[in-house]
């Protein structure tokens, strides 16, 4: 199987879906740790992704992904606008040229993303960020010979919900020291949605 | 929520507008961005200084755009930091020719999106230079210390540099001597309201305060029982001298900040209390400003701020500034 | 109560310790007293300005004291005006051999302590003047306006004015002049809590606010729902504007004052609209003050003023002041 | 009868106590159309007077109500300071020269007095102020043949009731207009606690 423009575009879209429907559970999730503007920051950038997106004819996946992180980058702010936009930026990158993708295409592009936000933020696993859902599920999908809905779903759920143990070292929440533990982290959380998109979109068309 | 605003969407956009309302003879927005400017901007072969991040700081970031001061302040939303295209936007506005200073407050949103701007403006062949400041001592762990109130005394002295006609290298040298010599710590006794969500930041008892406190409405390092302004002002000022590491006969510039809803009275009554530890510690303050300079929305609580001083942080802190927020 | 404070019946002479302790080298304290005078006064031959009232409005009125502005300030008990002894001392330190203007405002407790203090004053030979503000346009009897923010600007533009080494007849003149061309208006979204009693000054509901307020925690002339910012920008400046009777061609000074916890960013929504405003009715305005000019408390909410100008105003209006609340 | 030095120190002492019992109602009052200050100001005042008084020995009633004037005009401040103290002063006035004050003295220091506050205060009758308790009292008083503590009672806690109906034109409550009616007057509350104590001293010794 390769990913397609049409499954690139269905991935954004509903990404934002489930951002919308979670802004206020994600704000809330930061605001535990952090500043509570993560729903809101993360809704305003996937909003106007779907906005740009729409508009337009695509060729390419990298494209579909180069105009998202542009979007992400100008309209999201904080620590997650950055990041999220290096990821796609990253992706894009990687995907260059071709019409679809191909799986391994795929996951090499993903792994990019994950070490773009690895490298933009100066962070690695276990300080309780994004990354503790990108770096792990990056490996699980590598070791998967073709897209997975199951397996996508699983292992950012798994992720995601570790964070909650972890004692923050980067971000706001480092702030907090032990008592960032016990909470989830917002931005895992907002990624395990994307890969939840992700999920969805490869489901629907396997 | 009881707020004097209109849609909480708006806030922004809107009141950049007031601000440049206001002093519309001294500043200028760039058209179609949250940036605002020296409305003689770009001045030649000056160092231009720009510092910026998310809103709901103010004075901070505009009110500090004047000569001697800030070439321009960009705006996130409120408690966000901006993004890199706006900061982007700004250096371009106020290059003269001789480089562009980033003042930038260490929180990972800052310090990533000020960063991407800066290597955008360096792909355009403008001179970068970034200082990050790490003055909060209510987190041990040095590299990762919020900046705080202690940034108006870099916006200042950076400022002031810059006017002199210092090099970029010169006026960032400066600005890192502030940064190593700038220590600050805050206590909230009440969370501030983020305009679009309208909730509290974080719920706290009557008889509670929360001591180490951003300017974010994230929750402090300690929860501890509500003191007095003695206790509060000793607290603070105890973790921010173990940190500073003053001598008997050093100078100090004072602030002590309001976050937001706390009456001026309240932050005198600190000041009284500082300025008594001080002077048993034998340390002159050497200048002193109370009043509110980097603020949290509505959140009631303070910050203590001292800078060391040398020669030349006090030559360059009393040259003349004329920023709405900041005239000396 | 949440505050910052010590005992609560030391809060003002404590305030003032604070108010010394940040700026020694401009401004001092009549010992036993709760009067700060500028540090080289009286000046030989100016006339001496003095003003004050109940505290809980800071920075009124002891951060206005300097060159330019006020030679000293009387401070009351919270929300108390002081007692005609105090005024008497005040008096007699700032006066220079060509007498005292007192800048009063129009509150029965101010107006009969400053009165007996000038007789006192003048049974011992000093020519003393006293004007009496009343810009607040809430009240309709005129004689029964209320001295509110306003009065800043008569500190200034009086104080510009006896630097120019005016007589007391002249001093007096110009500030009769400001009192007749400044207005303003208020409006609370919460009640303060004065530190003695602990109690709020008023109850308001979650969707209410208090039109028409003063600066002592009393309740306003009018309770409604709350509103916009725009909306209530509308309704304090088309009072003050109906008053205040504009043509096209007048400039006015504006000021939008913060009453306490109402952040600076809702200040400049407010600004906003004021100046959008007054741009469709074709009026200028010549310069804006957007800040915490005269407070109560912990009040949120704010207050519009404008001042119609002539050349001189203007002028006054310019000239330097080095007061710490009051740089110009 | 006449009014003696120990009377005239009983009645300050007892008015003192009146207004320290009733500090946190006379500031409620002062809280509905005020602004709240009413009991705290008068409550330092009495203190201080008593305390003045405490530490002297007097000849004349004239003098224990001199050094009171003194120390309300000079410790209370507000509205009420300069009232009280200014009535005092008069009532000083008008019965210097005598060690005990006769009925027709005192109801002409009382008449001073009133008149002290009216003047200072540029008060009339019905304004809402403690004018509206000092006027009538002195009047009914003024009809009377010697001191009749029931008489100071009645008259001035009908007075004091009074004051809830009117519409205030001066002090604070002024701003108020028509909100202000309902509400007692603070300040001729007050009064209406240093008419009490005199009566209570009349009583005491008649
Ligand atoms: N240095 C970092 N590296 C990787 N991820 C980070 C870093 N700092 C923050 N994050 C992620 O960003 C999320 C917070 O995003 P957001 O609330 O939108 O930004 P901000 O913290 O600026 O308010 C965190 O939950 C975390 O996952
Ligand atoms: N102009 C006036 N004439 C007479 N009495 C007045 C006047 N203004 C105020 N008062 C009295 O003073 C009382 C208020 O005193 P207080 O609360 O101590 O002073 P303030 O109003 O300055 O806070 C009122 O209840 C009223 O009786
Ligand atoms: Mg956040
Ligand atoms: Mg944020
Ligand atoms: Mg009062
Ligand atoms: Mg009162």
């Amino acid at each position: 199987m390769a990913f397609t423009v049409e499954q690139a575009l269905n991935w954004l879209t509903k990404s934002n879906e489930k951002i919308q429907e979670n802004k206020d559970y994600l704000s809330e999730l930061d605001q535990a740790i952090g500043d509570g503007d993560h729903g809101i920051n993360m809704a305003r950038g996937f909003d106007e992704v779907v906005k740009k997106l729409d508009g337009n004819d695509y060729k390419q996946v990298a494209d579909v992904w180069k105009d998202a992180a542009m979007t992400l980058m100008s309209k999201v702010g904080g620590a997650s606008g950055p990041l999220f936009g290096t990821a796609f930026l990253k992706m894009s990158m990687a995907a260059k040229g071709g019409e679809a993708v191909s799986y391994d295409a795929f996951i090499k592009a993903l792994e990019d993303g994950g070490a773009g936000i690895k490298q933009r933020g100066k962070a690695t696993e276990g300080e309780k960020t994004m990354v503790d859902v990108w770096s792990p599920v990056v490996k699980q999908l590598k070791e998967a010979k073709d897209f997975d809905a199951g397996l996508i779903r699983d292992s950012s759920k798994s992720a995601m919900e570790a964070t909650k143990d972890i004692i923050a070292t980067k971000g706001r929440a480092a702030y907090l020291k032990e008592r960032s533990k016990g909470h989830l982290d917002p931005g895992s959380v907002s990624s395990y949605y994307i890969f939840q998109a992700l999920s969805d979109c490869i489901e629907g068309e396997v | 929520m009881k707020k004097i605003i209109n849609d909480p969407n708006q806030v922004v956009t809107e009141m950049l507008d007031g601000v440049v309302g206001a002093y519309p003879g001294q500043i200028k927005r760039i058209p179609d961005t949250n940036v605002v400017t020296k409305k003689d901007a770009p001045v030649q072969s000056k160092v231009g200084i720009v510092s910026g991040g998310g809103s709901g700081h103010e004075p901070a970031h505009a009110g500090y755009i004047g000569k001697g001061m800030l070439d321009a302040a960009v705006a996130g939303e409120v408690f966000t930091s901006p993004t890199p295209d706006q900061v982007f936007e700004a250096i371009k506005a106020v290059d003269g020719g001789s480089g562009v200073l980033l003042v930038i407050k260490n929180y990972s949103g800052d310090v990533m999106n000020f960063e991407m701007a800066a290597e955008m403006a360096e792909a355009e062949g403008v001179d970068v230079a970034q200082v990050i400041v790490k003055d909060d001592v209510a987190i041990e762990d040095r590299d990762g210390r919020r900046g705080v109130a202690g940034t108006i005394f870099v916006h200042k002295i950076a400022g002031a540099m810059a006017e002199t006609g210092a090099s970029l290298e010169e006026v960032k040298a400066v600005a890192e001597k502030v940064i190593a010599n700038v220590r600050s710590m805050g206590v909230a006794l009440s969370p501030c309201v983020m305009p679009a969500s309208g909730k509290p930041s974080f719920e706290l008892g009557e008889d509670e305060m929360e001591v180490g406190i951003g300017i974010h409405g994230e929750p402090g390092t300690e929860r501890k029982p509500l003191a007095s302004a003695n206790e509060i002002a000793t607290e603070l000022t105890k973790h921010v001298l173990e940190d500073l590491e003053l001598s008997g006969s050093d100078e100090v510039a004072v602030m002590v900040n309001g976050l937001g809803a706390s009456p001026e009275m309240e932050l005198h009554l600190v000041n009284r209390k500082v300025q008594g530890i001080l002077q048993e510690k034998g340390v002159k303050a050497y200048k002193t400003f109370v009043g509110e300079y980097m603020t949290s929305l509505e959140m009631a609580g303070c910050s203590v701020t001292l800078l060391k001083l040398d020669g030349q942080l006090k030559e360059l802190l009393d040259s003349p500034s004329d920023a709405p927020a900041f005239r000396s």
